[in-house]
């Protein structure tokens, strides 16, 4: 044998493994993709959740809250947050009664100046997220 | 391997050995044949052609150092959690 | 080879062992998450274990079993310096993969036109997940003996170069390996 | 250093360093923001300085990939960049785009910014690590494209080593699935698990192919071993890499609304990906204790190393420890993946731009080979204050997260998150003032480029031991 382990070897081995496992890749999403329309809530979108999402994100609530366990770990996980406030109305109440200028020495949510129909919009979302199944997580209702 | 003539070459012998004991293991199958007996005969059995494949087909009997027993060490790692799995259970 | 003097290293390019012991590590780990996860469900793992056809899977190993044979004797034939020889058995053995792909898709379409995917189960979950990435590798596999039987065909072998068609074939007797120990586990243990 | 054009990458180091400054101090500002609530509120909220501290390590890491490319390229392909004049003017395009985003950021509240890009023609905003403006994220796009357009033709042009093909790819696919970014749908499950094709697929995919090759690169310089046996270890590696990682996405796929498969897929796989990062240490030790010779740039070597080894560590060992779905189910969204995180980007990707940064300062500088032993002596200070900082502020997230994770959701009374938050708050003092050690090694780590400039040249001393 002339030598035990060679480049050209080794490139192919990179070349192929990395298509193989692309190629595996690509299966198991096709897979997903025809499993998650049983599980996405994608029943509950609309127009309003539509324009929830869209407060969500130019607010960039991302940068502080999680929404199923993805985001920033500095406030509340928000993914449950529908039931664990019980109803559209307390989330409502909660984003618009935060003080401007925040709590002395504690961390507060911005007030956002929301109009009611943002506000009933991000609400709704919120509502449609708590929908998901996602396999039972949180573990606790904390989030 | 040609010093002289065998009546079958080594690898032909290891091939009917495993085509022995895949029908082996086909017959308890079909025959949904339960208990730790037939689970643990047809798992030592799929050991044992993984080992002939490895030491036959592979070639790894004709090397010496680790490298002869990467099939081993793998074969007997993953039959021990097997093992311990099903014998719980059977 | 004269099979008293052993050698250092296993048979074709070293890289490609490395490649093996990656794949190896990753079935084991699915066999043990297989077994282990059953301890749990075995009343479910004995029920839809027989939903599968132990008939198929007897061709299938049979298939690979010789496929793995025309392997051995195609390195066989390039270390006498008979390159068609060597193409030959590449070539059955070639066909014997085949032989596996058809009847492994049959039993594909059976459970799919049940409606049965990776989300049905826990044990289909298992079975469609080891079998369908086993049947990935014996389409990679395929690829790499047909390249190689394709390069042995051409003559790019002989009796003093052929890592080539040794690497391959380590590749191929893997994809058998790990097939032995799926069958049972999988088709036939409970 | 050989060719006029590698000149360029000067500006790219120059400014990542400066970036990297920022990212720092918004990374205390929001650390400090953990103890005191109302710090600088309302006119940085966490939101806001959170986005500005985790953007700018993109930025200047990808400031630090481009200037790499541009010192590494035309020296593998011995030829000079064929528009060297582009690498300039992207370099004032990116740095305006950047430092305007970063301002927009700060200035305006995050909405009126949306508003001002007209996100609503493409809404792309708001997502975490891609709440660049669209308009932003275009021009991102277009630099990709001037920059790949210029590395790839000065590629073809000259010699194709493989470290300049793995570098190609890795910043191909980059561009690739930044792509991704733009796609954003209603539906949260789709938004989520093509978000990942994102920023999984670059961290833990196409980024490990550039950290690869730059660390070849390095290993080839200062050690002299054979290009041959370097490359061909950086083919299994990266493979390796691959292999595992590609799959290994479904570790992001376990609770945001995909099927339950991906929670084997996706730790069987993903466990596996600590063996690259393991087999890049073996790797670089391997080839330092075979060197042919003794470079003079000890400091450049250190930070190989400690790349090799701080990535394992942070992505490899803390990435497995919470990898597992089991696990995982306890763990996700808490401050053990804030931990990994800062382990891992450090260990990885800070530390591998640091690396070429100090081996081609010197050289871009006029150097012969290495900065004066002063100048290397306070940058291995550097090096060692900042690394053992992200040691111990590691450790601190991690027990931060372990008692989150006790108090929050695996104890009988599972207590809200913000009480919980009040509890840990001991971790996050150890963990600002850790950061504060963190900076002072920055500090010192910029010192080190303007003292001894007028000593002369560190040697290599001592001789190499025949392997």
């Amino acid at each position: 044998m002339a030598q035990a382990f060679t480049k050209a070897m080794a490139r192919n081995i990179f070349y192929g493994g990395t298509a193989f496992f692309f190629l595996l890749f690509l299966a198991l999403t096709f897979q997903t993709h025809s499993v998650v329309p049983e599980r996405d809530n994608h029943e509950a979108i609309n127009d309003v959740v539509a324009l929830g999402k869209k407060v969500w994100e130019e607010n960039d609530c991302i940068g502080c809250h999680t929404l199923l366990g993805e985001g920033a770990y500095f406030a509340p996980e928000l993914g449950n947050v529908y039931k664990r406030f019980g109803s559209t109305d307390a989330i409502k109440a909660f984003i618009a009664s935060r003080p401007r200028d925040g709590v002395p020495g504690r961390r507060s949510m911005p007030q956002f100046n929301l109009s009611d129909e943002e506000l009933e919009a991000v609400a709704q979302f919120l509502k449609y997220v708590s929908g998901v199944n996602s396999a039972n997580w949180p573990p606790s209702p904390q989030g | 391997m040609n010093q002289k003539r065998l009546f079958l070459r080594p690898c032909t012998w290891v091939y009917v050995t495993l085509m022995f004991l895949t029908f082996i293991t086909w017959f308890v199958g079909v025959n949904n044949l339960s208990g730790r007996f037939f689970a643990f005969m047809v798992l030592g059995f799929a050991l044992l052609k993984g080992q002939l494949i490895g030491d036959y087909f592979m070639g790894l009997k004709q090397v010496a150092g680790l490298w002869r027993w990467v099939i081993f060490i793998w074969l007997a790692l993953v039959g021990t959690l097997i093992s311990v799995a099903f014998w719980q259970t059977l | 080879m004269t099979g008293m003097e052993k050698n250092r290293w296993p048979p074709g390019d070293l890289v490609i062992w490395i490649f093996i012991m990656a794949e190896l590590l990753v079935f084991g780990v699915f066999f043990a998450a297989y077994a282990f996860t059953r301890t749990n469900h075995v009343e479910l793992f004995n029920t839809y274990q027989l939903t599968l056809d132990r008939n198929a899977a007897l061709i299938n190993t049979v298939a690979l079993i010789t496929s793995s044979y025309f392997v051995v004797r195609a390195v066989a034939a390039i270390r006498v310096d008979d390159s068609r020889r060597c193409f030959h058995w590449l070539l059955a053995a070639l066909a014997m993969g085949l032989l596996f792909l058809v009847v492994k898709g049959a039993e594909y379409h059976h459970h799919f036109s049940q409606g049965i995917n990776l989300n049905t189960n826990t044990f289909y979950m298992f079975y469609l997940s080891l079998t369908f990435f086993h049947f990935l590798h014996v389409i990679l596999g395929m690829i790499i003996l047909l390249a190689v039987a394709l390069k042995a065909r051409s003559g790019g072998y002989s009796a003093a170069e052929h890592t080539g068609v040794e690497t391959g074939a380590s590749y191929w007797h893997m994809v058998d390996l790990v097939w032995m120990v799926l069958f049972p586990l999988v088709y036939v243990m409970r | 250093m050989k060719y006029q054009s590698q000149k360029v990458a000067k500006l790219y180091f120059i400014a990542a360093i400066g970036l990297f400054v920022g990212q720092i101090l918004f990374g205390l500002i929001i650390g400090a923001q953990y103890i005191w609530g109302d710090f600088l509120f309302p006119e940085i909220p966490f939101n806001v300085a959170r986005m500005v501290h985790t953007n700018l390590l993109i930025v200047w890491l990808l400031f630090g990939f481009m200037g790499a490319a541009y010192y590494l390229v035309p020296e593998e392909a011995e030829t000079d960049l064929v528009m060297p004049w582009l690498a300039t003017l992207m370099f004032w395009i990116f740095l305006a785009a950047g430092a305007a985003t970063i301002l927009g950021y700060l200035l305006v509240p995050y909405s009126s910014l949306a508003e001002l890009t007209q996100n609503d023609l493409l809404p792309t905003m708001g997502r975490e690590f891609l709440e660049q403006p669209t308009i932003t994220k275009l021009g991102i796009v277009v630099v990709a494209l001037a920059f790949l357009a210029n590395i790839g033709l000065t590629i073809l042009k000259g010699r194709k080593t493989v470290i300049n093909l793995v570098l190609l790819m890795g910043l191909a696919g980059l561009a690739v699935f930044f792509l991704f970014s733009f796609f954003n749908p209603v539906n949260i499950v789709w938004d989520k698990y093509y978000w990942w094709w994102v920023v999984h697929l670059w961290v833990e995919g196409v980024w490990e192919l550039i950290l690869g090759s730059i660390l070849a690169f390095i290993l080839i310089k200062t050690t002299g071993v054979d290009r041959e046996v370097i490359e061909k270890w950086l083919y299994v590696i990266i493979a390796m890499t691959l292999i595992t990682g590609i799959v290994g996405t479904g570790h992001h796929y376990y609770w945001i609304g995909t099927p339950e498969f991906w929670q084997w897929w996706g730790s069987i796989f993903s466990a596996m990906e600590p063996i690259p990062f393991f087999m890049m240490t073996v790797f670089a030790f391997n080839m330092v204790n075979k060197r042919r010779r003794n470079h003079p740039n000890k400091a450049a070597v250190l930070w190989a190393l400690g790349t090799a080894v701080m990535a394992f560590l942070g992505a490899g060992v803390w990435g497995f420890l919470h990898t597992l779905a089991p696990v995982n189910y306890y763990t996700h969204g808490t401050q053990i993946t804030a931990a990994h995180g800062h382990m891992a980007f450090y260990g990885a990707y800070v530390m591998i731009n640091l690396a070429i940064i100090s081996y081609a300062m010197p050289l871009l500088r006029g150097r012969e080979a290495a900065n004066s032993n002063k100048s290397q002596v306070l940058e291995m200070w550097g090096f060692w204050l900042m690394t053992i900082s992200i040691i111990f502020i590691t450790l601190f997230l991690t027990a931060a997260g372990i008692l989150q994770v006790y108090l929050q959701r695996f104890s009988d009374s599972p207590m809200p998150f913000m009480v919980v938050q009040e509890k840990i708050e001991l971790f996050y003092v150890l963990r600002e003032l850790t950061g504060l050690v963190f900076l002072a090694g920055l500090i010192v780590y910029i010192a080190s480029s303007f003292v001894g400039s007028n000593e002369p040249e560190a040697t290599a001393e001592g001789e190499v031991v025949a392997s």
